[in-house]
């Protein structure tokens, strides 16, 4: 580096040389600070989001770097929250990006006392199995009184409410044609 | 609101800026109280007698919106001669049967109408409500006749008087008439007034009767399909709104239609006649068109006239199916497999124990969420592993936890409080292991559709036709933009085949359409994703009908035709929204008008015209059998057709209305592992002499999955706590940021203690109630940020007969200085107040109270 | 003339000074501010605690609290149109008010910031838009600004070594990075019921003072603002504030001075006191002799 | 007197004074320095008074004082520094203190001072190491230049001492800790007389009888001069001046002030005539000296932790201000 200008931009010369003498501003700032930007303006993209939490349904601005979200702000656009967010919503980031998320499938043997590793597919097969083999032993095409209900009583379900729409819709349609009934969710709670 | 909605609350706060007053009626002083123009404290479980006093008051004073009520209300129908109103029975209506524990609601028709509708009621309607022959109905527009609804409330509510409120809820003589002015004088032409309500109206064994005492009022003032007036409901997850509108609940399929129940016969023009009768007013009146349209979309080609639309693959419910009744079921091991799919229901149940016990039943469980929540870990770090109920080398429940992806890993809509539906965009790949439902859920068919494609069972045939062809991209993602398509549905034949529908009218009974969720028809109409618009609002009117989607048919406000008087002509210029247009011979104003847009305020259906045609120009709600607001419900709800005062299951206080001390009809489990505290007088309630409510704080998320691990949220909030008045405190001896134990027939637990005079002792019939205040966030597990005893362990399971929803904001409970015991010692706690009262199985369940 | 502290501090041609009121008659006590502040400037939690102060448990402003929500519960003379309440059963006669204040407090980004002042380092330094912000890469933790503040807003910031930027001091920058940009800072883009409001300070102060008229139109006439004098001791705030009640009750210096407002006395005392040494030492040493 | 009854609320937490506050907690921030901080005021001071001593044994020919200040100011100002240094936060960034000169800032002021001082009286200590270090290095070109070195470094130490014992003064009182701030009219008069008796009270110690007349002389002008600033100071201070009585602070002051005054009286009566009594009246200004600048510091603590003490006389202020 010229050490010239290196001496130059010594904060004590540029309080003699410049016009803050008592070095509280100007002089005192340095390079670094500066060169700052928000880090929303270098975000690669910023998609278009509704907050996960409440059912107000505030907008968001997902801002994403690197294929990771950096930011998480309101939506000013929105007629519903005008940008805002509650400290839930302001907390989005944080559980998006949260370090004690969980991010590996676990499995956990019957009877076992700690979890173990299982890759997605062979819990996914695994979990395919399993309903096909209760779907098989709790099966009833009628019931006490002969009426036909073409069911198993041996699956059931709960969740939906954090979930969309689009996703409630397959599960929905998915545990009918199964002939499970039992499926519920949050808005019964 | 201000607590639990706090961005929702902006518009609170605004209007309170432009003069509105606010008044918080809440058992708990909360954020909304702060900044509230009147804050009301009142004993939980209370609420009817407070709106029924405030019904009392309308009629009373004549307060009511008198061309609003006669043009727009079942207020003029004459009810049947076989009525008899709770007044008169002690508390029932007539109709109750003992033995079932429910009613025969024949008895309560209009007059005119003078069987029992097919359609039944609870939860074996959809949203429609019963179906209903209108044609015949006798009705006085004078009010006079005795036998009119509006006299028949008059009666009904005549005992609801300012004492009598001040007995039941707490509530002062003087406090109550100030919230009765003011909303009577901001009601009317001029004005409107709005009630909000959330969980602590609908946590009740008799919560839908909370929402139709609100309703009634705002029927009374004129409220209703009025801008600025309504009831809103503030509903707590972000899609909630959706999962009831494409429902995962076990009673009905998308769009509030019912689910076939099992009987004889069981017709598809059997299940029909329980949606519809041919001849009733308004949309539902279409709904063969609607269910055929959600067959063909699931079954596709297989989806025959001949084969009735393939109605027969879908299974049959023999009762309730709820996920109490499951939790249950899974007790007594009828339940194998589980799937938790973004919910905790070891913390967020009611019953906590219940639910976790239930779930060491299971064969397999598989836990899906973004967190390690404590439904995924009770076989390890549970209470019942510390009190030795369970021992995790004996529970053979085989787990499996697959992360979630979370909103911004993910496209999709959720539809939010006001049913709007707004789409997100998926910002970034899943970490890890995580996956969408979405993903999940089109692995898992296609999966089994492979699995079963050769099988020859009659029962594989509707998972082998299903429809469940989605796009996918190069990730194998599957596209939810085709999901959302197959849910508004799309023309088949004809010229338009292939294309999106766009509107649920151009629905066909004759299979020529497919559509998924008929209220959500339009969303994609032009093949465009509606739910994705983001028009800035500032470039919109206030109504700003080009943000999302909202259903039906992007309304944003339903049954607005009321908004103009019966002539078509708004009932103010302050409060213009609708009007008839003469020249164009349309609807307008800034909102999708709730009602046939051309169909003039002078229209008169001709005999016998049913369904939209069967409305009349004056019929502003068009989804009702008769197109008026209900004060009184002839049919559809299974307690009543009007609300009246029971107490809570639990309570300290004896009904000072009626011998009948509770809901008549309330669902109750009699069973070891789901004993009640003695309530009213009955002996060994002193046991248990104080309310308890539970309830959010700002901070957190309901079970805490979203919230108890994020470090930003937590330090807020870091412990469980109770709430308690000074007063209360003086008498149990808790001291502040002292523990206090919480104890029930079920369970007792563990709070820091929050002395505040933020709770307020009340004075009712000379006697001073406490409450305890709980939020019920955190729970016992060892991942999270923070945990701590769950509040959801207090509650024992009673549940509204209609909806099948749990009463959990009013139970009673003893609190007493101090940590609880662990391990073992827990129990013998529990066990020793259970003696104590006196409990068996039967305490509390007995339904009938009144003495012949 | 206003006095401006950018101007004054070398900066030509310098944008209209920026602040903060934060108007606590429409605060809900949400702490979106304190949850959106962390989440933009990667504030680190700041420990879970329960107080029980009230819904307070964050406590205090700090190195890892930049902003704070005050809770306060008090029985109180009712003023009309107030958010206040009947408290039914709580007292002798029957009838108690209830009021519950909440006020996010923060950084005031004082016009005579004793933080700046006596930072040895110039790491503290006033920036264009008059707020007074630390540089991270500068302070060296010599911790000087925590007992000079006279809110007790900047502190040290402590804890494990992988603690981000643990050992220096921090406060609210009031988003530096986000206002050079025209952005809001994140605490007032968040805040629900604008309680939080964002903008140059004059046009906040004219804001305020109407606010403040509209409030006693009303009745409420606790209503007052807080630091938005520049006759005040740190010569007016840049987050200034609207309070229902004294400013201790929230915690705040019911009339705060800038230390450095003494210190050429000080200077003088101290130049005394050395010549004093030093005659004493001549002293000492004269009429002994050698 | 007080704004406001004092809060009955028997859930509020506030210290028993007719004053309001937030739940008794803090309005200021007590200042985040450990014992470093009360350790450098009295080693800073040590070392100015020391050099001061030094320089005037220099000029007068006493070998034992000028040796024992030198050294004295050496070992006081490395250990003083290394304090300083030990209580950043980034200790690594000790060198970011030369980036700006601020007036206002007197951690910056000292620091400068510091700077000129630091080396010269660092030197002139070096110096007198000289007769220790080996042959082939003291009479070698180190170790001549050492010893012309010495005197002129020592001088110029001796002008920068004063201000090296009274700016810490300064920096004290320049924050909104109460029982600093309100200290800040004769906190400097306290600073310098414990600096004279600390240092007169090392020349006790370490020079000969012969030598030590103007450390016993600089010594009891000191301990008188703190005495009596500080008397005079506590009176001034208002409510300010409680924590120190009070506490641990208070028993520092107690022990300040009894250590000096028996110092003072001892080197006065027997410190020209017994060496032992010289050293005995040597280590008690010394120890008094400590506790004087332990004490102030832990006042000052105290005072920011209790809102007390900024509330009640800004009220009273305002009160005054206001009229009322």
């Amino acid at each position: 580096m010229d050490l010239r200008t290196t001496f130059l931009s010594w904060p004590v010369v540029r309080q003699l040389t410049g016009d803050d003498p008592l070095g509280r501003g100007r002089a005192a700032q340095s390079a670094h600070t500066a060169a700052l930007v928000p880090r929303t303006s270098t975000a690669d993209r910023v998609v278009d989001s509704v907050c996960p939490y409440c059912a107000v349904g505030c907008g968001q601005k997902v801002y994403v770097k690197d294929e990771r979200v950096i930011q998480i702000e309101g939506d000013p656009s929105s007629p519903v929250s005008r940008g805002r967010l509650c400290p839930k919503g302001s907390a989005s980031e944080q559980l998006v990006n949260s370090p004690g998320r969980a991010t590996r499938v676990r499995y956990r043997k019957p009877f076992a006392t700690d979890w173990q590793d299982l890759d997605l597919e062979t819990a996914v097969d695994m979990i395919v199995e399993r309903i096909v083999d209760t779907r098989k032993r709790t099966w009833q095409d009628i019931d006490a009184n002969g009426h036909k209900t073409r069911r198993t009583l041996g699956i059931a379900s709960l969740g939906g409410a954090t979930l969309d729409n689009e996703e409630n819709y397959l599960i929905k349609k998915l545990f009918t044609a199964l002939g499970a009934i039992q499926v519920e969710n949050q808005a019964r709670i | 609101m201000a607590e639990c909605h706090p961005v929702g609350f902006q518009w609170v706060m605004e209007a309170k800026a432009r003069g509105a007053k606010v008044i918080h009626i809440d058992p708990r002083f909360t954020r909304t109280s702060a900044v509230a123009d009147s804050y009301v404290p009142i004993r939980a479980g209370s609420d009817i007698a407070f709106l029924g006093g405030i019904v009392k008051y309308i009629l009373d004073n004549d307060k009511y919106f008198k061309d609003y009520v006669v043009a727009y209300t079942n207020a003029s129908f004459l009810v049947g001669e076989g009525f008899v109103d709770s007044e008169d029975l002690g508390g029932l209506f007539s109709g109750y049967d003992e033995e079932k524990g429910s009613y025969d609601m024949s008895s309560w028709a209009y007059d005119g109408v003078d069987e029992e509708p097919a359609g039944g009621a609870g939860h074996h309607l959809g949203s429609g409500g019963p179906s209903l022959d209108p044609s015949n109905i006798k009705r006085d527009e004078t009010l006079q006749h005795p036998r009119t609804v509006f006299q028949v409330l008059k009666r009904h509510y005549a005992r609801y008087t300012p004492e009598m409120v001040e007995e039941i809820c707490g509530v002062p003589p003087e406090l109550f008439h100030e919230v009765c002015e003011a909303v009577t004088a901001n009601s009317g032409r001029e004005r409107t007034t709005c009630w909000v309500y959330s969980v602590g109206w609908t946590h009740h064994s008799v919560g839908v009767q909370y929402i139709r005492g609100s309703a009634i009022i705002q029927l009374l003032l004129g409220n209703m399909g009025r801008p600025g007036g309504g009831i809103l409901a503030l509903r707590g997850h972000a899609s909630i709104q959706g999962s009831t509108d494409i429902p995962t609940l076990f009673n009905i399929l998308p769009g509030y239609l019912p689910m076939p129940k099992a009987g004889d016969p069981d017709t598809f023009d059997d299940y029909l006649d329980t949606i519809r009768t041919p001849e009733q007013k308004g949309f539902w009146a279409e709904a063969e068109s609607y269910v055929v349209s959600l067959l063909k979309a699931w079954w596709g080609d297989a989806a025959t006239k001949g084969n009735d639309w393939c109605f027969d693959y879908l299974p049959r419910i023999t009762g309730d199916h709820g996920t109490y009744q499951t939790a249950i079921d899974m007790n007594d091991d009828k339940v194998e497999g589980y799937f938790l799919l973004g919910q905790n229901p070891a913390v967020g149940s009611a019953h906590g124990k219940l639910q976790r016990l239930g779930m060491s039943h299971l064969k397999w469980l598989v836990v899906r969420d973004l967190n390690m929540i404590e439904s995924a870990t009770f076989w390890k770090d549970g209470p019942e592993i510390a009190t030795g109920e369970l021992k995790t080398e004996e529970i053979g429940t085989e787990v499996f936890f697959l992360p979630a992806a979370a909103h911004t890993e993910k496209s999709g809509s959720f539809t939010q409080t006001q049913r709007m539906l707004q789409w997100h965009h998926k910002a970034v790949d899943p970490p890890g292991d995580c996956t969408s439902e979405l993903e999940f859920f089109f692995l898992l068919g296609k999966k089994l559709k492979e699995r079963l494609a050769d099988s020859v069972l009659e029962r594989d045939l509707p998972l082998q036709r299903l429809t469940w062809d989605y796009s996918v991209d190069e990730k194998g993602e599957p596209s939810a933009a085709d999901v959302l398509r197959e849910i508004n549905g799309r023309h088949l034949s004809g010229d338009k085949s292939g294309q999106p529908l766009s509107a649920y009218t151009e629905m066909k009974p004759d299979g020529s359409t497919a559509g998924g969720c008929w209220i959500y028809t339009g969303v994609y109409a032009d093949d465009v994703n509606q739910a994705a618009r983001r028009k800035p609002g500032q470039e919109q009117d206030w109504v700003a009908t080009e943000w999302g989607w909202a259903w039906p048919a992007n309304r944003r406000q339903l049954y607005n035709r009321a908004s103009a008087d019966p002539d078509g002509k708004p009932w103010s210029e302050r409060k213009a929204y609708l009007s008839w247009d003469a020249d164009q011979g349309k609807w307008v104003g800034p909102d999708v008008p709730d009602f046939v847009v051309d169909k003039p305020p002078s229209y008169r259906p001709p005999k016998g015209a049913a369904g939209a045609d069967g409305l009349a120009g004056d019929d502003p709600f068009i989804m009702q059998a008769d197109g008026k607001g209900w004060l009184y419900a002839p049919s559809g709800l299974l307690d009543g057709p009007m609300p009246v005062h029971y107490e809570p299951h639990e309570s300290p206080v004896r009904n000072a209305l009626h011998p009948q001390q509770a809901s008549p009809t309330r669902e109750v489990y009699k069973r070891q592992d789901n004993l009640s505290n003695p309530s009213g007088d009955d002996p060994g309630s002193d046991v248990f002499p104080y309310v308890f409510t539970t309830y959010r704080l700002t901070e957190h998320h309901t079970a805490g999955g979203m919230s108890r691990w994020l470090p930003y949220l937590s330090e807020l909030q870091p412990e469980f706590f109770c709430e308690v008045s000074p007063e209360h405190a003086r008498e149990r001896g808790l001291e502040h940021l002292g523990w206090a134990t919480i104890i029930t027939a079920r369970s007792a637990i563990e709070a820091r203690v929050l002395v505040t005079e933020r709770v307020v002792p009340l004075t009712m019939g000379g006697r001073t109630i406490h409450q305890v205040g709980l939020p019920y966030h955190w729970g016992v597990g060892a991942d999270a940020v923070v945990s701590g005893d769950s509040a959801n362990d207090l509650f024992g399971l009673t549940l509204d007969p209609n909806v099948h929803i749990q009463e959990s904001k009013a139970a009673s409970c003893d609190i007493q200085p101090g940590r609880r015991p662990t391990g073992p010692a827990l129990l013998r706690l529990v066990e020793e107040y259970r003696s104590r009262a006196g409990i068996t199985v039967e305490t509390g369940n007995t339904l009938k109270t009144v003495k012949p | 003339m206003t006095y401006d502290p950018a101007t004054a501090s070398g900066w030509v041609d310098a944008p209209a000074r920026k602040g903060f009121f934060t108007d606590t008659s429409v605060c809900i006590g949400c702490k979106a501010c304190e949850v959106a502040c962390k989440e933009w400037n990667a504030v680190p939690d700041d420990g879970m605690s329960f107080l029980g102060s009230s819904y307070d448990n964050t406590g205090a402003l700090g190195a890892s609290t930049w902003r704070h929500v005050a809770f306060i519960e008090q029985k109180k003379p009712v003023d009309l149109g107030m958010p206040s309440t009947a408290r039914p059963g709580a007292d002798g006669d029957g009838r108690a008010d209830f009021r519950w204040l909440m006020e996010s407090d923060v950084c005031k980004h004082c016009t005579h910031a004793a933080c700046l002042d006596v930072c040895p380092t110039g790491s503290l330094f006033r920036t264009e838009f008059g707020t007074v912000v630390v540089q991270d890469e500068i302070c060296n933790g010599c911790g000087y600004c925590v007992p000079a503040c006279p809110f007790g807003v900047i502190d040290r910031r402590i804890g494990e070594k992988d603690t981000p930027k643990v050992g220096v001091a921090q406060k609210c920058t009031l988003c530096y990075d986000r206002i050079g940009e025209g952005l809001e800072p994140a605490c007032a883009k968040a805040c629900p019921t604008k309680s939080i409001q964002f903008g140059d300070l004059d046009e906040l102060r004219e804001r305020a003072q109407s606010r403040v008229d509209v409030l006693h139109a009303a009745g409420v006439h606790d209503a007052k603002l807080y630091g938005e004098s520049e006759g005040d001791g740190v010569g007016g705030m840049g987050a200034f504030f609207l309070l229902l009640d004294e400013p201790e009750v929230y915690g705040l210096p019911p009339d705060p001075v800038v230390t450095t407002k003494d210190l050429p006395a000080m200077w003088k005392k101290a130049g005394l006191a050395a010549l004093t040494l030093l005659a004493g030492a001549v002293a000492a040493f004269a009429g002994s002799g050698s | 007197m007080s704004p406001r009854g004092r809060r009955r609320d028997e859930f509020q937490m506030v210290p028993d004074a007719h004053f309001t506050s937030y739940y008794g907690r803090p309005v200021v921030k007590a200042a985040p320095w450990t014992a470093d901080i009360p350790a450098y005021l009295f080693l800073g001071g040590l070392a100015g008074g020391s050099s001061l001593l030094a320089a005037g044994a220099q000029a007068t020919g006493r070998d034992s004082l000028r040796r024992t200040s030198r050294l004295g100011a050496l070992v006081g100002i490395s250990l003083s520094m290394a304090a300083l240094v030990h209580d950043l936060g980034k200790p690594a960034r000790f060198a970011n203190m030369l980036r700006v000169a601020k007036p206002t800032s007197p951690m910056s002021v000292g620091t400068w001072v510091l700077t000129a001082y630091g080396p010269m009286a660092g030197l002139a200590g070096v110096a007198e190491l000289r007769p220790f270090l080996p042959r082939s290095l003291r009479d070698g070109a180190v170790g001549r230049l050492l010893g012309a070195a010495g005197t002129p470094a020592g001088a110029l130490a001796a002008l920068a001492a004063p201000a090296v014992a009274s700016y810490t003064a300064v920096l004290l009182s320049d924050t909104a800790t109460p029982s600093w701030h309100e200290a800040h009219r004769e906190l400097p008069f306290v600073f310098v007389g414990s600096a004279a008796a600390a240092a007169g009270g090392l020349g006790l110690l370490g020079a000969s009888l012969h030598d030590a007349g103007p450390a016993r002389r600089l010594a009891v002008g000191g301990a008188l001069l703190e005495l009596a600033a500080e008397h005079r100071m506590e009176q001034s201070m208002g409510l300010a001046a409680e924590p120190l009585r009070a506490g641990t602070p208070g028993r520092f002051m107690r022990a300040s002030k009894a250590l000096t005054a028996f110092g003072a009286v001892t080197a006065a009566v027997l410190g020209g005539r017994s060496r032992v009594a010289a050293g005995l009246a040597g280590a008690a200004l010394m120890a008094g000296s400590a506790c004087t600048r332990f004490g102030v510091f832990e006042a000052g603590q105290e005072s920011a932790r209790d809102p007390k003490y900024t509330v009640v006389p800004q009220r009273e202020r305002l009160n005054a201000r206001l009229g009322s």
